[in-house]
C-alpha cells in the first residue's frame, strides 16, 4: 500500500513538472505546477509528514501559487500567450544534455548506495502538528526567528518595489 | 681619553638672552605687526638689539676676567635631539672667536638697526622689515654662538631664511622674489655639501665618544679631533662648499650680487657685514678639522684667492653702486677665505671685523646716496653729491680709504696682515702674494671710480631728482659717524708687532686657534705645554717669532702694499675725474671684449642656466613627468595592465551575455562536472 | 573612569564609528551633522590624550592591551596594543581629526553627513590599524580604510574624480590581496593570527622572502613608493580638501607603519637581502618626486609630488636599518602629516575662494592676504626641512642613519644622493611660493580675495605650532619611542638595537650614569632632561 | 517492493532536473520562477525523506524553512517581474539582457 502510494504520488509529481515545462502558456503551466504540488503532498503523506502534507497544499498550493496566477493574469498579454518563439532546434541537445547528464550521474551514485528501507517504526505522533512545533520552538527556535526575518524582508522588499512603482508611474 | 666632563667650563645663562632678546623683539614686531605704531616698533626693534649688544659686551668682559687658557662660556638651555648615542643640545658657547663675532653682529647689528629708522620710516613694511631683522640677528647669533655644530647650522639656514626674506622684502617686483629665491636655493646648494661633512664628521666620531658627550659639539669635537685624521680631507672640502655658498665664493657666489634687490641696511648688514661672513667664521671654528687636511686648506686657498680676483675685475666695470659694493664684498670674503686656508685664521678674522665695519659704513653710505637720489641706483646718472650731501661723502671716503688699505685705518692692518700670510705661510708663496697684491690694487681702483663718479662732478640726474637731493636724517648719518669712527680706528687693536704694536687682537684669538686641541680642553691635562704651543701656533707657522730679517722684509711689504693701495686710488682719480678718454679707451681695449665679460659677469649666470636649470627643468618636464610618470608607469604598467584585464574581460564577457538562461545552462554544466569530480574521487 | 580607560584603545577607536553610523541614521541635518562630527572628533582627541600621558615611555612593549576571542577558538582574536610608534601615529590621527573636520566646515555643502560620517568611519579604521595585534583584525581595518576614502574622492572629489577614485582603489587593493594570502599562509604556520604567534615563528630564507614580497608590495603602493606612485597624484588632485589632508596626514603613512610594525620584524633575512634594492628606489623616489614637483603647473599636484619625495624618505629611513634612521623615519611620518597636511589645508583655502590650483593663475596673493602668505611660508619652510621646524630633524635623522647604515651598502652614496631632495624641495617650493605669493598682483580676480578667517587660523595655528614644537623639541617624541622601535628592531639584530654599545644604548636612561659634580658644568645633566 | 532511501531520492533528482530543464529551456520568466520553486519541492522531499529515516522532526522544520523561503522569493522575484513589466512591457529574459551591462 505504502509503496503503491508512494509511486503513483510520485509518478503524478513528475507528470505535473513535466507538463508544466511544456506548457507554452503560463497559466496552464501554473496549474500544472498545482497538480504537482498537490501530488508532492502525497508524498509527504507517505513519508509520515502529515502536517507537512497538509501545509504543502494550504501554502504553496494554495497561497503560493495563487500569487502566480494573479500575477499571470494581471500582467496578461504575452505572458497569458506564452512564447512566441521555441528554441532553435540546434540548441534543444545543447540544453538538454547537461540535466540529463546531472539525472543520470546522480542516478548513478542513487544506485550505487545500498538500498535501505524506509523506517517504519516512528514515534507516535510523527510528523503531526505537535511534533513539528516542539522541534520548531525547541532546538530550531533559531530557524523559526531565522524565518520570520526572511519573511519580514520579503515583505519589506515587496512593498518597496511596489511602493517605487507607483511612483513611476 | 679624559672625557670634558672634568674640566671647568663656566655655566653663564646670560648667553640665551643675547640669542633670545632679538628673536623676542622679532616676535613682538611679527605678532602685533601693524597695530603697533611705528615709533614703539622701532623701538623694541633697536632696543632688543641694543640690549642683546650691552649683554654681549657684559659676556664679553666676564670672559675675559678669565684665564687666557680657560676662557670658554657655556649655557646648554635644553637637550635637542637625543636618540641612542646620538645627542644634540641646544646650547651656546662663547669663546675669544664667537665673542668678536657677537660684539661685531650686536654692534653693527644696532647701528644698521638705528638706520634703518630713518630709511625705512616711509616705508609701508615697516613692522615687517624690523621683525625679519630682529629675526636675522636672533639666527646670526644663533649661528655665532651655537655650542655645536648642528645649533651652528640652525643659524646658518636661518639667516639663509631671513637673507631670502629680505631681499624679497620689496616682493611686488618679480626680480627681487627671484633674486631671494636664488639667494636661498644657491645657499641650499652649498648647505648639501655642508651637510653631508656634518654627517661625516658625525659617524667618524661617534664610536669614539664617551658617554654624555654630545656629538657635533665643538669641544667634544675638537677634544677627539684626532680621530677625524683620516677623513678630515673630504669633511673639511664639504664643510668649505657650505661655505661657499654663505660667503659667496667660486663656484656659488653668483646670488650675492642678485642679493642688491633687498633694501640698503640689508645689504649691509646681512650681505657685506655679517651673514656673508659666517663661512669664514665656521671655517675658523672648525679649524681643527682643516689643519689635519692640508689639501683641503690649499683648496680654500686658491678658491678664495680666484674669488677675490674674478669678483674685483667684474667690480670696475659695473654701474650700479651697490653691485660695485657687492662685487667688492665676495672680492674681499675671497680674502677672508684665503687667509683661512693659509692657516692664518685670526688674520682672517680680523678682517671679517675691520671689513664689517667699512662695508657696512660703505653700504649705509650707498644707502644714504640712494635715500637721496630718490632710489637712483646707477653712477653714470650721479655725481657732483659732495657738497649735497657732505657727512655722507666725508664717511663713505673713509670707509673707501680702509678698504684700500691706507695706513692707519682698520683695512690696512687686516689687508696687510692677510698679505703678510700669503707670502710668508707654507701653503703661500709670492705667487699667491701677487696674485692678492693684485686684488688690493684692484679694489683701491674701483673704489675710487666710485667715490669720483658718485661725489665728485656735477650731477647727472634729472631736474627733479636733483631739485630732492638732501642729506640724511641723523637716524642715518649717525650710525655713519660711528661706523667712520670704527673703519679708521678698529684695526688698532690688531697692531702688529713689526710697527711695534703687539697684535691684541690675534692673541685674544689665540687659545681657538691652538694647534692640535682646544686650548681650555687641553690646557687641564697638558698644562702650560699646550699654552706655548697655541701662543706659537697663533704666530703662524712661518712666523718664527723674534725673526729680525722676516720683521723688515715685513715692512717692505707693508709698504709697497701701501703705496700700491695709493697707486690705485690715485689711478681710480685720475681716470674718472679729469680724463675720461682713459677710461674710454679702456672699454674699447681689443675689441670691447674684455669689457664686456666684465660688464657681464664672465657669463656665468648664464652659463649655469644654459648648463643646468634650463636642461633640468626640461628633463623633468619632458622625459620624468610626461615620459617615465604619464608615459611608462601610468600609461605603459597601469594602464597596460588594466588594458590586458579589458581584454580578457571582454573574452569572458562573451560568456556573460546577459541570458539568465545561460546563466542556468553553465549553472548545470558546473554541477554535471562538479558531480562527476565527486564520483570519480571516490 | 575604569569604564572607559579599562578599554581605552577599544573607546578610541569605535568612538569615531559610533559618530558615523549616529550621523548615517540620526542626525541628517547639515548644521547639527557638522557640530555632532566636530564634537566627536575633539572628543576622540581627548580620549587619545589619556594614552599619551598614561604611556610609559621606558617600556617598548604593548600597553593598554585588550584581548577577546573572536573566531576560531580564539585562534583568531581582537586584539589590541599599543606601543610609542602606534602612539605617534594615533596621535597624529586624532589631532588631525578635529581639524579635517573643522576645514570642510563651508568646502562641502552636500550630503554633509555622510561625508562627515565617512570622515569618521575612516578615522575609526585607521586608529584600528595602529592598535590592530591579530593580523586578521589588521587586514579588516586595513581594508576598511579603503572604502571611505574611495566614497570621499568617488562622490566629493573634483572632475575626475571616478578615475581617481578607481585608480586608488585598485592600486591599494591589488597591493593587499598579496598581504592577505602570505597572512594566511603565516596563520597556517603558526596556528593563530596573533602578531606574536608570527613574531616567534622562525621561518626559512625562501619563505621570507616570498612573504616580505607580498607584504612589501602591499605597503610600498600605499607609501607609495616608486615606481607604485602614479595614484597618489591624481587621488589627491581630485580628492576634496579634506581628503587630501587625511591621505597625506596619515593613510600614506600606513604604509611605513605597515613595513616597520610587520614587514621588517616578520622577515628579518628577507629585509637584510631586499634593503639595498628598496634603499635606491626610495632614493629614486625622493629626486624623481621632487623632479617631476618642480614642473607641475597645479599647486595640489606639486604637493602631492613633494610627499612622493618625503615618503621616500621615510622609506629610506626606515632601510637603513639603524635605529636613528628607524626613529627618523617615524618623525618624517609626523613632520610630513603635519607640513603636508598643512599645505593641502592652505591649498583647499585658496581653492576655496578661487575655484582654481593652476600656478599661473595666481601671483602677488602676499598683498591682499598676509596671514594666509605668513603661515603659508612658515608651513614651505617646514616642509623643506628649515631647522627649528619639524622636517629637518627627521631628515637629518634619516639622513645621519642612512650615512652610519653598517648593513647597507653604498649607505654613504644614497645619504649623499637623498640629501640632493633637500636641495630640490627648497627650489619648487619656493619657485611655487615665489610664483603664487610674490610679484604684482596681475590678475584681477585675485583682488579681495579675503585673508584667512578665525575658523581657518584655528585650522591651521595648531599645525603650524606643532611644527615649531618638534622641530625645537624632538625629545617628547623621541624619548616615547626609543624603547619600541629598539624592541620591534630586536629580530633584525640590527647594532645599536639592543641594549649595548658605549654604555647609552637604547634602554638605559642616559644621563643616569653620568659622575656627576664633576666642576660647574656638565653637558647634559640630568635635571635638563 | 518496498520503498527505499534510494527511491525517494531517485525521485527527488528526477523532479529536480525537469525543475533545472525548465529554467534553461523556458523564456516566460514566470514559468522560470515556478521551475525554482518544483526544484524546491524536490528538496523538500529529501528532507522529509530523511526526517522519517532518522526519526528527527528536524527535516519537517526545514521544510517549513523552505515553504517560507520559497514564498518570499516567489513574492520578491514576481514584485520585480511585475516592476520589469511596467517598464519593459515583457517578461522575456531573452529580451532582458540589462546584466549584461
Amino acid at each position: 500500500m505504502e509503496a503503491f502510494l508512494f509511486w503513483s504520488c510520485g509518478a503524478l509529481m513528475v507528470l505535473g513538472g513535466v507538463m508544466m515545462v511544456l506548457q507554452r502558456s503560463a497559466v496552464v503551466a501554473a496549474l500544472w505546477l498545482v497538480f504537482a504540488f498537490i501530488a508532492a503532498s502525497g508524498v509527504f503523506a507517505v513519508l509520515h509528514a502529515p502536517f507537512l502534507a497538509i501545509m504543502q497544499v494550504l501554502v504553496y498550493a494554495g497561497a503560493i501559487m495563487v500569487l502566480f496566477l494573479f500575477v499571470i493574469m494581471m500582467l496578461q498579454g504575452p505572458v497569458m500567450e506564452g512564447e512566441r518563439k521555441r528554441m532553435a532546434l540546434p540548441l534543444w541537445p545543447a540544453a538538454a544534455i547537461p540535466p540529463l547528464a546531472v539525472l543520470v550521474l546522480v542516478g548513478a551514485w542513487v544506485s550505487q548506495r545500498t538500498p535501505e528501507p524506509l523506517r517504519t517504526a516512528l514515534p507516535d505522533g510523527f510528523g503531526g502538528p505537535r511534533d513539528v512545533a516542539a522541534a520548531l520552538l525547541g532546538r530550531y527556535l533559531l530557524a523559526f526567528e531565522l524565518i520570520s526575518v526572511v519573511l519580514l524582508v520579503a515583505i519589506v522588499g515587496a512593498l518597496a518595489l511596489g511602493h517605487g512603482e507607483r511612483k513611476a508611474s | 681619553m679624559h672625557s670634558p666632563e672634568t674640566q671647568t667650563v663656566v655655566q653663564e645663562s646670560l648667553l640665551r638672552w643675547i640669542v633670545l632678546l632679538p628673536l623676542l623683539g622679532a616676535a613682538i614686531n611679527g605678532l602685533l605687526n601693524r597695530r603697533l605704531p611705528r615709533a614703539a616698533a622701532g623701538a623694541v626693534a633697536c632696543g632688543a638689539v641694543g640690549l642683546s649688544f650691552v649683554l654681549s659686551v657684559v659676556a664679553f668682559l666676564r670672559l675675559a676676567a678669565l684665564p687666557a687658557g680657560e676662557r670658554l662660556l657655556a649655557d646648554i638651555v635644553a637637550p635637542w635631539l637625543g636618540y641612542g648615542p646620538l645627542r644634540v643640545d641646544i646650547g651656546f658657547a662663547l669663546d675669544p672667536l664667537s665673542a668678536v663675532m657677537a660684539l661685531v653682529v650686536t654692534g653693527v647689528g644696532l647701528l644698521i638697526h638705528i638706520y634703518s629708522l630713518g630709511y625705512m620710516s616711509h616705508d609701508k613694511g615697516f613692522q615687517r622689515f624690523f621683525t625679519y631683522l630682529n629675526l636675522f640677528i636672533f639666527s646670526m647669533m644663533t649661528l655665532v654662538l651655537g655650542e655645536n655644530l648642528l645649533m651652528l647650522f640652525v643659524g646658518w639656514e636661518g639667516v639663509g631664511l631671513c637673507s631670502y626674506l629680505l631681499i624679497s622684502f620689496w616682493f611686488n617686483e618679480e626680480a627681487n622674489a627671484a633674486a631671494g629665491k636664488k639667494a636661498f636655493i644657491v645657499n641650499r646648494v652649498g648647505d648639501f655639501g655642508f651637510l653631508i661633512g656634518t654627517f661625516l664628521l658625525g659617524v667618524t666620531l661617534l664610536p669614539h665618544l664617551e658617554p654624555g658627550e654630545g656629538l657635533f659639539s665643538f669641544r667634544v669635537m675638537q677634544h677627539h679631533a684626532h680621530v677625524l685624521a683620516p677623513v678630515a680631507t673630504v669633511i673639511g672640502l664639504l664643510l668649505f662648499v657650505g661655505a661657499t655658498g654663505k660667503s659667496a665664493q667660486i663656484p656659488l657666489y653668483i646670488w650675492l650680487p642678485d642679493a642688491m634687490a633687498g633694501p640698503t641696511p640689508v645689504s649691509a648688514l646681512i650681505h657685506a657685514a655679517t651673514m656673508v661672513t659666517a663661512g669664514v667664521y665656521m671655517i675658523a671654528r672648525m679649524n681643527f678639522v682643516y689643519v689635519l687636511a692640508p689639501t683641503a686648506m690649499e683648496v680654500v686657498t686658491i678658491v678664495g684667492a680666484a674669488t677675490a680676483v674674478l669678483a674685483a675685475t667684474i667690480a670696475t666695470t659695473q654701474n650700479d653702486i651697490k653691485r660695485v659694493l657687492a662685487y667688492s664684498t665676495v672680492s674681499q670674503l675671497g680674502y677672508m677665505v684665503m687667509a683661512c686656508g693659509l692657516g692664518a685664521f685670526a688674520a682672517g678674522i680680523f678682517h671679517v671685523m675691520t671689513h664689517a665695519f667699512f662695508k657696512a659704513l660703505l653700504f649705509l653710505g650707498s644707502g644714504s646716496v640712494i635715500h637721496a637720489m630718490s632710489g637712483e641706483q646707477d653712477m653714470r646718472v650721479m655725481g657732483g653729491l659732495a657738497k649735497k650731501l657732505p657727512i655722507t661723502f666725508w664717511t663713505f671716503l673713509a670707509g673707501t680709504f680702509a678698504i684700500a688699505g691706507v695706513f692707519p685705518l682698520a683695512g690696512f692692518f687686516s689687508k696687510d696682515e692677510i698679505l703678510w700670510k700669503a707670502f710668508s705661510s707654507d701653503g703661500g708663496g709670492v705667487a699667491l702674494w701677487l696674485v692678492a697684491f693684485l686684488v688690493a690694487g684692484l679694489t683701491a681702483f674701483y673704489m675710487m671710480r666710485l667715490v669720483v663718479l658718485t661725489f665728485h662732478g656735477t650731477n647727472r640726474a634729472s631736474q627733479e631728482v636733483r631739485h630732492h637731493i638732501h642729506e640724511s636724517p641723523l637716524s642715518m648719518t649717525l650710525p655713519l659717524v660711528v661706523l667712520a669712527v670704527l673703519s679708521v680706528a678698529g684695526g688698532w687693536i690688531g697692531w702688529p708687532a713689526f710697527l711695534g704694536g703687539s697684535n691684541h687682537f690675534e692673541h685674544w684669538l689665540a687659545p681657538v686657534f691652538a694647534d692640535g686641541g682646544h686650548g681650555a680642553a687641553a690646557a687641564a691635562h697638558h698644562g702650560g705645554e699646550a699654552l706655548a704651543h697655541g701662543a706659537a701656533a697663533a704666530h703662524g707657522a712661518a712666523d718664527h717669532a723674534g725673526d729680525h730679517g722676516h720683521v723688515a722684509l715685513e715692512r717692505g711689504l707693508a709698504a709697497a702694499s701701501l703705496a700700491w693701495g695709493l697707486l690705485g686710488l690715485s689711478l681710480g682719480y685720475l681716470v674718472y675725474s679729469r680724463r675720461t678718454k682713459v677710461a674710454d679707451t679702456m672699454r674699447g681695449l681689443a675689441g670691447g671684449w674684455p669689457y664686456r665679460i666684465l660688464l657681464n659677469k664672465y657669463y656665468v649666470d648664464e652659463a649655469y642656466d644654459g648648463a643646468i636649470i634650463r636642461p633640468g627643468f626640461r628633463f623633468s618636464r619632458t622625459v620624468l613627468w610626461k615620459g617615465v610618470d604619464a608615459g611608462v608607469i601610468d600609461g605603459l604598467l597601469v594602464n597596460g595592465s588594466a588594458l590586458v584585464v579589458a581584454v580578457i574581460g571582454s573574452l569572458l564577457r562573451l560568456l556573460q551575455n546577459g541570458l539568465v538562461r545561460f546563466y542556468a545552462w553553465s549553472f548545470t554544466v558546473g554541477v554535471a562536472v562538479f558531480v562527476v569530480y565527486l564520483s570519480l574521487k571516490g | 573612569m575604569p569604564f572607559i580607560t579599562d578599554h581605552i584603545l577599544s573607546w578610541v577607536t569605535f568612538l569615531p564609528l559610533a559618530g558615523a553610523v549616529l550621523l548615517w541614521t540620526v542626525v541628517r541635518r547639515e548644521g547639527p551633522a557638522r557640530w555632532l562630527a566636530l564634537g566627536v572628533a575633539l572628543a576622540d582627541f581627548v580620549l587619545s590624550l589619556h594614552l599619551w600621558f598614561h604611556f610609559d615611555a621606558a617600556s617598548g612593549v604593548d600597553q593598554f592591551v585588550e584581548h577577546a576571542a573572536w573566531l576560531a577558538d580564539g585562534r583568531i582574536a581582537y586584539r589590541m596594543g599599543m606601543d610609542g610608534i602606534s602612539l605617534m601615529l594615533v596621535m597624529l590621527t586624532t589631532f588631525l581629526g578635529p581639524l579635517v573636520i573643522l576645514s570642510t566646515w563651508r568646502a562641502i555643502t552636500e550630503r554633509v553627513a555622510e561625508f562627515m560620517g565617512f570622515l569618521l568611519l575612516l578615522q575609526a579604521a585607521m586608529l584600528g590599524t595602529f592598535f590592530a595585534r591579530d593580523m586578521l583584525l589588521f587586514y579588516v581595518f586595513w581594508e576598511a580604510m579603503l572604502i571611505p576614502m574611495y566614497f570621499i574622492i568617488g562622490v566629493w572629489g573634483g572632475q575626475r574624480r571616478l578615475y581617481a577614485a578607481v585608480k586608488f582603489f585598485i592600486f591599494t587593493m591589488v597591493g593587499s590581496v598579496f598581504m592577505l594570502v602570505g597572512i594566511l599562509w603565516l596563520y597556517f604556520q603558526a596556528g593563530s593570527m596573533d602578531l606574536a604567534a608570527f613574531l616567534s615563528l622562525h621561518l626559512p630564507r625562501a619563505a621570507q622572502l616570498w612573504l616580505f614580497a607580498a607584504f612589501f608590495l602591499a605597503f610600498a603602493i600605499k607609501v607609495p613608493l616608486w615606481p607604485l606612485h602614479t595614484w597618489l597624484p591624481d587621488a589627491h588632485v581630485e580628492a576634496p580638501t579634506a581628503g587630501s589632508v587625511i591621505l597625506a596626514g596619515v593613510l600614506l603613512k600606513m604604509g611605513t607603519y605597515g613595513m616597520l610594525r610587520f614587514a621588517m620584524p616578520l622577515f628579518p633575512e628577507a629585509v637584510t637581502a631586499f634593503a639595498p634594492a628598496v634603499s635606491v628606489l626610495a632614493v629614486i623616489g625622493i629626486i624623481y618626486g621632487a623632479l617631476v614637483a618642480l614642473v607641475q603647473p597645479d599647486v595640489k599636484k606639486l604637493v602631492a609630488y613633494s610627499s612622493v619625495s618625503h615618503l621616500g624618505f621615510a622609506v629610506l629611513g626606515l632601510f637603513s636599518l639603524t635605529p636613528l634612521g628607524v626613529a627618523g623615519s617615524l618623525y618624517q611620518m609626523l613632520a610630513h602629516g603635519l607640513s603636508t597636511g598643512a599645505l593641502f589645508l592652505l591649498v583647499g583655502v585658496i581653492y576655496e575662494r578661487r575655484h582654481t590650483r593652476e600656478i599661473a593663475e595666481f601671483g602677488g596673493l602676499a598683498h591682499g592676504m598676509p596671514r594666509y602668505a605668513t603661515l603659508f611660508l612658515v608651513t614651505t619652510l617646514a616642509s623643506i626641512g628649515l631647522p627649528g621646524l619639524a622636517g629637518f630633524v627627521a631628515e637629518f635623522m634619516i639622513l645621519f642613519g642612512t650615512f652610519n647604515s653598517g648593513t647597507l651598502a653604498h649607505g654613504r652614496l644614497l645619504a649623499v644622493l637623498a640629501a640632493t631632495g633637500v636641495v630640490l624641495g627648497a627650489i619648487y617650493m619656493l619657485w611655487m611660493y615665489q610664483r603664487v605669493f610674490l610679484g604684482r598682483r596681475d590678475n584681477p580676480k585675485n583682488e579681495g580675495l579675503a585673508d584667512l578667517n578665525g575658523r581657518e587660523l584655528v585650522v591651521i595655528l595648531p599645525l603650524v605650532l606643532f611644527m615649531f614644537w618638534l622641530g625645537v623639541r624632538p625629545g617628547l617624541v623621541l624619548d616615547r619611542v626609543e624603547a619600541s622601535i629598539a624592541r620591534v628592531l630586536a629580530p633584525l639584530g640590527v647594532e645599536g638595537a639592543a641594549p649595548a654599545g658605549h654604555g647609552h644604548g637604547a634602554l638605559e636612561a642616559p644621563a643616569a650614569d653620568l659622575p656627576a659634580g664633576q666642576g660647574q658644568f656638565v653637558f647634559r645633566n640630568a635635571e635638563m632632561r | 517492493m518496498t520503498v527505499t532511501l534510494n527511491h525517494c531520492l531517485g525521485l527527488a533528482a528526477v523532479i529536480f532536473v525537469t525543475g533545472m530543464a525548465g529554467f534553461i529551456v523556458r523564456r516566460n520568466a514566470i514559468v522560470m520562477l515556478m521551475c525554482i520553486e518544483l526544484m524546491l519541492s524536490a528538496v523538500n522531499i529529501v528532507f522529509a525523506a530523511f526526517a522519517r529515516q532518522h526519526a528527527d522532526a528536524g527535516g519537517h522544520v526545514f521544510v517549513l524553512m523552505n515553504f517560507a523561503v520559497a514564498a518570499a522569493e516567489a513574492a520578491i522575484g514576481l514584485a520585480i517581474l511585475v516592476e520589469i513589466y511596467r517598464r519593459r512591457r515583457t517578461v522575456d529574459v531573452d529580451e532582458l539582457k540589462t546584466l549584461m551591462e
